[in-house]
């Protein structure tokens, strides 16, 4: 076999397998990338969990204590009882967007830029939102107080009271969350078919019942998504407590991700053990929403 | 008393006016179809008597009762969309009983009617699916069982076959003229086949920019259309139309080398007119001045495409087992009776 | 001007506050300027942020000069080996004679691991025109602390200025009630973990802190504000006096408080028999182990703690706390002379560090979550000691 | 459309309803406007304690000078933009890759390995957040600007995949098909076919991206310190921290750091919104 | 030589066989179209040829060669998609020679076939134009050109037709005819329109469920099917089947009272088979056993729906002025040559 008949057949087999070359370089790259610092750091996390680790020596293996240990923390049970509040108050960002869509589904002059105006508070960092509301719960000075004094009530300290905080600071993160389940029910709307609005109103359907029967299963779609990326900011919430009350008022607002940023890197931490399995938890706790994400697209993909 | 009456009734867009002053009654039980090109105003003014569009102005009654400023669910109207527009998270019962359910029916009525329905459609079988495990003939008898439910007094359709294949097409076609003869209730049907509107309508109406041009049974309107624009909608292949001129009390048509005696009043000698001939009242006759450019053949009939020296072209119908070859030289015949003239401006039928 | 030195110096600080900063940044730069072939680099990160941090660039682009604090707080870096052993600089003469005062707080195990910069007392500062008006005295004990403060509530001022939302604030008022309730050295026995928090004698400290409470004579809301957000009510005079370290002038001037409207007193005592104690959180630097210019890093440290160099950044236009170095001058500041007076003369107990740099990280930061809930919920007491407890037998 | 349309409703409905538009937005914007407001106080309104009334006079150019000219924040800004830009890029540009892998070609594991950057791009950060941080350690790469890129890149290249994936499986598979016939090699098809059908897709994903790798606070306190490297929103807690109880600063800094994504936003607005729908609800 | 052969072809999705060993000839130059059924599997085997779909066992050759497994550039063959499949970025001219450009090809010469292209298909105005500018035909008609562009040995048509709107449909008929006669290229054609297969054909295949039902010229397939699925298929309306059985020697068609002598090779006396006759062969007469359920009038020509007192449904072409009316009773005759003959179980055609 000369040179160039191997480079020809070398060629051809090339050319003959592009179909399936092709797809191999193309995935390549982000498949590395994800393998190595999405995949892999999983897996270490999990592995991390079973030792003690001060993230400087060396770390010891423990085997299950870490998780033993949090059997009995009760800054992680609040953490955890939290992230149940966060999980279903935060749900509300999807009945509010969806109201908010539907009062500007409409298409009169100016609209596009309501529009737009409305999805403004989930353009901006959470660090600011979280700084703005921490001003507009301000028992001193704050809007809310000011408010709340202008009707007679108050004045009231909803970030240093324990039983209040973890609400206000779900309250400020719902702003933003509100405004992106209302673009996507904004796009959903989009999507609904009119002739069937228009065969319901034939079919005698109004107001919440038309809402109800024949345009929410249309917005199903959007709801998932809602749904979806509601929880996963639920579970996600970190920038907001670590701005607006860093935790406290003496752990009161812990979440497990801020808890376990707070074992593994805080200032007293650095069990980076410890925090593993904080974060083995969680990830726990997300593999269920995960899970019936993965199910219901899978039944999408062979529906299509 | 249940027929559709309306008068003057105009709809704006904005300043565009897409439906001029029509005035149009469709009586009790009778079979009504729109027809007319692209664009003319056929859904805008079913959606107006469904009251799915505003009327900018006039009136629309529905039986003795002025409707035009009425909701669509106080109509008594059923429609049933080109889509379909079936809701596709309920099965085929519950999209039939939507709309009792909504006007607020016992269950076991609405079970009673929509047994009933799914009865003379025969949907039995299906009423367990969903809309997305029926194939499109089958969406259509579901939308059309839909709007059976609910009893209305008035059918409107909306090109409810456009999306179905041809075979499926004339199926559901000899379908809904059962349809209309089971339950005798009003039908107003809007479409762009020549076919459906032909085989359907007790009466057609031909729309052109939002204005009526004619209304009549389908075999008139056939035979004894008002203008050119009607003549050359109805009838498939279209009417030919050529050149021609009034010479000597006769219509000279120098296309087809003929002059014609007719007995129309005709226009002033030397007027130019148009002359109408349908493909099928043509005859070939093998020699002559114009050459067959294109024949198809489908089986049954061919048609024969010819082009004049002059340039003019024509279709003709050609039966029988010798048929015209292409490139081979022909001339045309006919009856004169066939004839229709037509006034080369207005388009107005010279009769 | 010594031309021996040059590459780069890097220095990690957290003197983020703008008038530390000002300082920080004039070190170095005055620094820079006498080693022409030096380059300083000067990075300043936000205190609170820093202290998470420093376990970071520790490891992983160390330094050459990094802040720190003295005591427990810098142990867990000398035990994993990130801090250079720096006795050599304490031994040559100059040091080890003029900085003698703080070098038990830099040694562990025998061996020096930084220098002190600058240390500070912590005191009740408060608003004398205030006191005045109603007529108040600087209290000698409890007993004068405590009816000040209802003279005060009374005329609706609150007594303390108190802001809890980084915890350690709370620490300090810790600090000084179980010093003068049980003593320098059972203090230190605590925060060393050799006795438990359900302790009676620990429940004393609360129960002499609950009665402040219960008066109402701190604050409302303190859990919202940091010391920074808290200092206006004492500026705005809604608050009278604040228990704080020095640096809390700086911040109070700035405001527009004059020396006339400040005054400053030891806190009081408790127990008459107790020997009073002083908080005196000593700052430092160090040398990461990593460093790669330690040559230059100990130039710079050997600078920092001359007396030139500490008289001047000292003084009460610059950091306005207490020189370490015995041979520098203490500044003609009246609040840095009566804490040097206070802390040379009249501190016979001992001096502590702080909460959170006696106790060892974790347990401080338990301990100090409890102590402001314990602000917030003093019924809570049984509760947060248990807690404590659990945290302590765990930890120690 | 539903609701129904207010044209169609009484003169008096459509009066109300663009009265209340612009009433609902100043309350929904209620707290941003009340940054924005105090961006432009002086000092003095709050020492006065005059937090809620009109600014006693315009301070709006010392304030924000004092962000630009005294403090570090226009280097954060720097920063975030050597961020983000390189990240967007990145991310794209290996997510059109990998989408067009997966929407294109049928092998064996293709759902499998899409399903992968799905999961992957739900997982909660903090079980990243030691390995990540090791690792960037070992790579030498902890407090650079470009320890975050790469993370970011991985990170975002999931949800970017799920997004272009979609997308190009909603395109037409006989563009591809006319594309092969013709002889085109497949990674001209991808080049010269897939690509710029992808503008849409491309445009809108950038500013969500944008958004995200802007306003990440978690992982710039994670793997960066100080301004050497650190993006803006590190920046502003220190900016904060350095101002604490300067509220006019405070305000004045938060604008100047939400103000490119907000730009970003409104300048392709348009694409934003065709994007969520196109990647999104489908 | 580059017609198109296909040997023992088959096509499997998984376990499911939808291609059956078939068995084609397309000859150099021919226009060969496919139809059948939806599903039938018209699409699988032109993507088969084209390459866009794997082979799973036999041979398919263009020309000489063996391209079974090569991949879709290399066969020389040139598809056009039912949806254009334009790209929509790129210009009516850049479309066209975007495989040149690809190919390496110099610009002028790209340049040079394109305007040729554009040339034949008369798209020289709108060379500048994006697709989205362009109408339905239009765009069709820049498909063809990308095609032609690259000189193909082999045109893959798939329905090609069938997204735009029946008056276009016919003008794109005539210009693809007009284009084959033009550039004389084999060509293959699917559709499941009976006049685009009849009047486009050469040769028409017919297939069924995966496989070929019978090859042959339209007009051949019209008058000579070679079962009842295919007499079914071809010709429209399409054939009426009636039960017959074989009495004396000649055929008896129960429902319409007649026994015809014919001479084909009629299996054993008192078999039961089918008799097709196709509607444009029946001739109404007036009287007899059958009812008039629904005449649908076209106007040249009308359709009679009959039901027989058996139940036998057939349609009748109905022509001339005089029409059967609904509800009239009437009886059909026919010439006997006009007779179809089919075994009953097997639908092989009796000759
Ligand atoms: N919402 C609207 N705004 C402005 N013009 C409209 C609107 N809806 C329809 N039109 C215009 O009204 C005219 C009539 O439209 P309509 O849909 O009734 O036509 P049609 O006869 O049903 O056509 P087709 O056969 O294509 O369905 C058209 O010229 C159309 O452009
Ligand atoms: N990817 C696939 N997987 C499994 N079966 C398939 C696939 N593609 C096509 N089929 C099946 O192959 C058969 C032939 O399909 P094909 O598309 O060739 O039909 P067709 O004759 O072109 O129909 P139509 O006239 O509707 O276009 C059908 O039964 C179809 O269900
Ligand atoms: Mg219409
Ligand atoms: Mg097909």
């Amino acid at each position: 076999m000369t040179a160039t008949d191997r480079q020809a057949t070398g060629a051809t087999w090339l050319r003959r397998n592009r179909q399936v070359v092709a797809p191999v370089l193309f995935l390549l790259p982000g498949l590395l990338f994800f393998l190595v610092y999405v995949l892999l750091p999983v897996a270490q996390s999990v592995q991390i969990s079973f030792f003690r680790w001060d993230g400087l020596g060396e770390p010891d293996y423990v085997g299950l204590a870490n998780y033993r240990e949090l059997a009995g923390d009760r800054a992680f049970e609040v953490s955890v009882i939290n992230n149940v509040k966060w999980l279903l108050l935060y749900l509300l960002a999807i009945p509010g967007g969806l109201f908010i869509a539907l009062f500007l589904n409409q298409t009169v002059t100016g609209i596009r830029l309501y529009k737009s105006l409305f999805f403004f508070p989930f353009v901006i960092s959470q660090v600011v939102v979280g700084l703005v509301f921490t001003w507009f719960y301000d028992p001193t000075f704050g809007l809310l107080n000011a408010i709340l004094g202008a009707v007679g009530l108050g004045p009231v300290n909803v970030l240093g009271d324990p039983a209040l905080a973890t609400y206000g600071i779900i309250v400020a993160g719902l702003w933003p969350q509100v405004a992106y389940c209302m673009i996507l029910y904004l796009t959903g709307l989009n999507a609904v078919d009119p002739e069937q609005v228009e065969a319901a109103r034939l079919d005698g359907a109004k107001g919440w019942r038309m809402l109800w029967y024949v345009i929410l299963p249309q917005l199903r779609p959007a709801t998932f998504i809602a749904f979806v990326v509601t929880i996963i900011g639920a579970l996600r919430s970190f920038d907001l407590i670590s701005v607006m009350t860093n935790g406290g008022p003496f752990g009161s607002t812990r979440v497990l991700s801020f808890y376990m940023f707070e074992k593994a890197l805080g200032e007293y931490g650095f069990r980076m053990g410890y925090g593993a399995a904080i974060a083995v938890v969680l990830f726990l706790i997300m593999l269920v929403f995960i899970a019936y994400f993965l199910w219901s697209m899978w039944r999408q993909e062979r529906g299509a | 008393m249940t027929g559709v009456t309306l008068e003057k009734a105009v709809k704006k867009y904005g300043e565009t006016r897409v439906i001029h002053d029509v005035d149009l009654t469709v009586e009790d039980g009778e079979f009504c179809v729109f027809v007319g090109p692209s664009g003319c105003g056929k859904s805008t003014l079913l959606r107006m008597i469904a009251g799915l569009e505003a009327t900018t102005a006039g009136t629309i009654r529905i039986g003795a009762r002025d409707v035009t400023r009425a909701e669509p669910a106080d109509r008594g109207v059923a429609m049933v969309f080109q889509t379909y527009a079936l809701y596709p998270h309920m099965t085929v019962a519950e999209n039939m009983g939507f709309g009792l359910k909504m006007t607020g029916h016992p269950k076991a009525e609405i079970d009673a009617k929509v047994r009933e329905a799914s009865r003379i459609l025969k949907l039995d079988a299906l009423l367990d699916r969903k809309p997305k495990a029926l194939s499109g003939g089958q969406r259509q008898r579901v939308a059309i069982g839909r709007a059976i439910v609910r009893g209305p007094a008035v059918f409107l359709f909306d090109e409810p076959l456009s999306n179905l294949d041809a075979e499926l097409r004339v199926d559901m076609r000899v379908e809904i003229a059962r349809l209309h003869k089971e339950i005798g209730a009003t039908m107003i049907y809007v479409t762009h086949d020549q076919t459906e509107a032909m085989t359907l309508a007790d009466r057609i109406v031909v729309l052109r920019a939002g204005r009526v041009e004619q209304v009549g049974a389908p075999m008139d309107l056939y035979r004894d259309p008002d203008n050119r624009f009607v003549a050359g909608f109805i009838g498939s292949p279209s009417m030919n139309f050529l050149d021609a001129r009034v010479t000597d009390g006769a219509v000279e048509i120098p296309a087809l080398e003929r002059r014609v005696e007719v007995a129309a009043s005709l226009p002033p000698e030397g007027t130019a007119i148009v002359a109408g001939l349908r493909p099928e009242h043509l005859v070939l006759e093998p020699g002559g001045t114009l050459e067959v450019d294109l024949a198809e053949a489908l089986g049954g009939v061919s048609y024969a495409h010819l082009a004049g020296p002059d340039g003019a072209r024509l279709v003709v119908e050609d039966r029988g087992d010798r048929r015209a070859a292409e490139g081979e030289r022909v001339s045309v015949t006919f009856e004169p009776r066939r004839l229709y003239l037509f006034d080369r401006e207005t388009g107005l039928r010279i009769r | 001007q010594d031309e021996s030195l040059s590459g780069t110096l890097t220095i990690f600080s957290d003197m983020s506050n703008p008038a530390p900063r000002a300082v920080m940044e004039d070190m170095a730069a005055r620094f820079d300027e006498m080693h022409p072939d030096l380059e300083v680099e000067l990075t300043i990160i936000e205190r609170e942020a820093y202290k998470t941090q420093i376990r970071n660039f520790l490891t992983a682009n160390p330094p050459d000069v990094a802040n720190w604090y003295a005591a427990n707080r810098m142990r867990p870096y000398i035990e994993a080996g990130l801090f250079e052993d720096v006795s050599d600089l304490w031994a040559e003469p100059e040091i080890a004679e003029n900085l003698a005062s703080t070098k038990s707080a830099l040694t562990v195990d025998d061996k020096q691991w930084g220098v002190p910069y600058t240390y500070y007392q912590w005191g009740v500062f408060y608003r004398a025109d205030i006191y005045e008006e109603h007529g108040l005295e600087e209290p000698a004990d409890w007993e004068g602390l405590k009816s000040n403060c209802q003279t005060l509530l009374d005329a609706g001022t609150k007594c303390f200025a108190i802001g809890t939302k980084f915890l350690w604030t709370a620490g300090g008022w810790f600090d000084y009630i179980n010093m003068r309730t049980n003593g320098y050295d059972f203090h230190m026995q605590l925060t060393n973990g050799q006795v438990p928090w359900t302790d009676e004698r620990v429940r004393t400290t609360f129960a002499n802190w609950r009665e402040l409470i219960d008066m109402g004579a701190f604050i409302d809301n303190h859990q919202s504000y940091s010391w920074q957000e808290a200092l206006p009510f004492m500026v705005n005079g809604d608050a009278a006096a604040y228990l704080m370290g020095n640096f809390a002038v700086a911040p109070m001037r700035e405001a527009g408080l004059t020396d006339d409207q400040l005054g400053f007193y030891q806190f009081p005592l408790i127990d008459p028999d107790l020997p009073m104690a002083e908080d005196a959180p000593t700052d430092t630097f160090h040398i990461p182990s990593g460093a790669e210019n330690k040559e230059a890093a100990r130039a710079f440290l050997r600078f920092v703690v001359s007396p030139e160099n500490q008289t001047l950044i000292n003084g009460g236009d610059a950091l306005g706390q207490l020189p370490v170095n015995a041979a520098s001058e203490v500044d003609e500041d009246k609040f840095l002379e009566e804490g040097f007076e206070m802390l040379s003369a009249n501190a016979p107990g001992g001096i502590a560090q702080f909460f959170d740099r006696d106790a060892p990280a974790e347990m401080a930061s338990v301990a100090m979550e409890g102590f402001q809930e314990f602000m917030v919920f003093p019924d809570n007491l049984d509760d947060i000691l248990g807690r404590l407890e659990q945290a302590r037998q765990r930890i120690y | 459309m539903f609701p129904r349309p207010i044209e169609t409703q009484p003169r008096a409905a459509q009066l109300t309803y663009q009265a209340m538009i612009p009433l609902a937005l100043v309350l929904w914007l209620l707290p941003l406007l009340a940054v924005a407001v105090f961006s432009v106080k002086p000092d003095a309104d709050f020492t006065t304690g005059n937090y809620w009334a009109w600014p006693s006079r315009f301070a709006g150019l010392e304030n924000y000078g004092k962000v630009f000219l005294e403090s570090d924040m226009p280097r954060y800004l720097l920063n975030s933009v050597l961020i983000t830009v390189p990240t967007v890029l990145g991310a794209v540009a290996l997510s059109c890759m990998t989408g067009f892998a997966l929407g294109v070609y049928k092998f064996r594991g293709n759902l499998l390995i899409f399903f992968m950057f799905v999961a992957g791009n739900f997982v909660p950060f903090q079980i990243l957040m030691v390995p990540v941080r090791d690792l960037t350690l070992e790579l030498g790469l902890y407090n650079t600007k470009a320890g975050l890129v790469l993370f970011h890149v991985a990170f975002q290249t999931g949800f970017c995949t799920l997004f272009m994936r979609n997308f190009i499986r909603a395109l037409p598979v006989e563009l591809i098909e006319a594309a092969r016939v013709e002889g085109v090699a497949e990674w001209r098809i991808f080049w010269f076919v897939v690509l710029p059908l992808m503008k849409p897709a491309i445009a809108a994903l950038s500013v969500l991206i944008f958004t995200f790798v802007w306003n990440d606070y978690f992982w710039a306190v994670v793997l960066t310190q100080g301004a050497e490297s650190q993006p803006v929103t590190a920046g502003i807690t220190s900016f904060n921290a350095q101002y604490r109880a300067a509220y006019h600063l405070m305000s004045a800094g938060s604008i100047v750091a939400a103000l490119p994504p907000v730009a970003m936003f409104f300048l392709m607005q348009r694409h934003f919104i065709a994007g969520l729908t196109l990647g999104a609800v489908k």
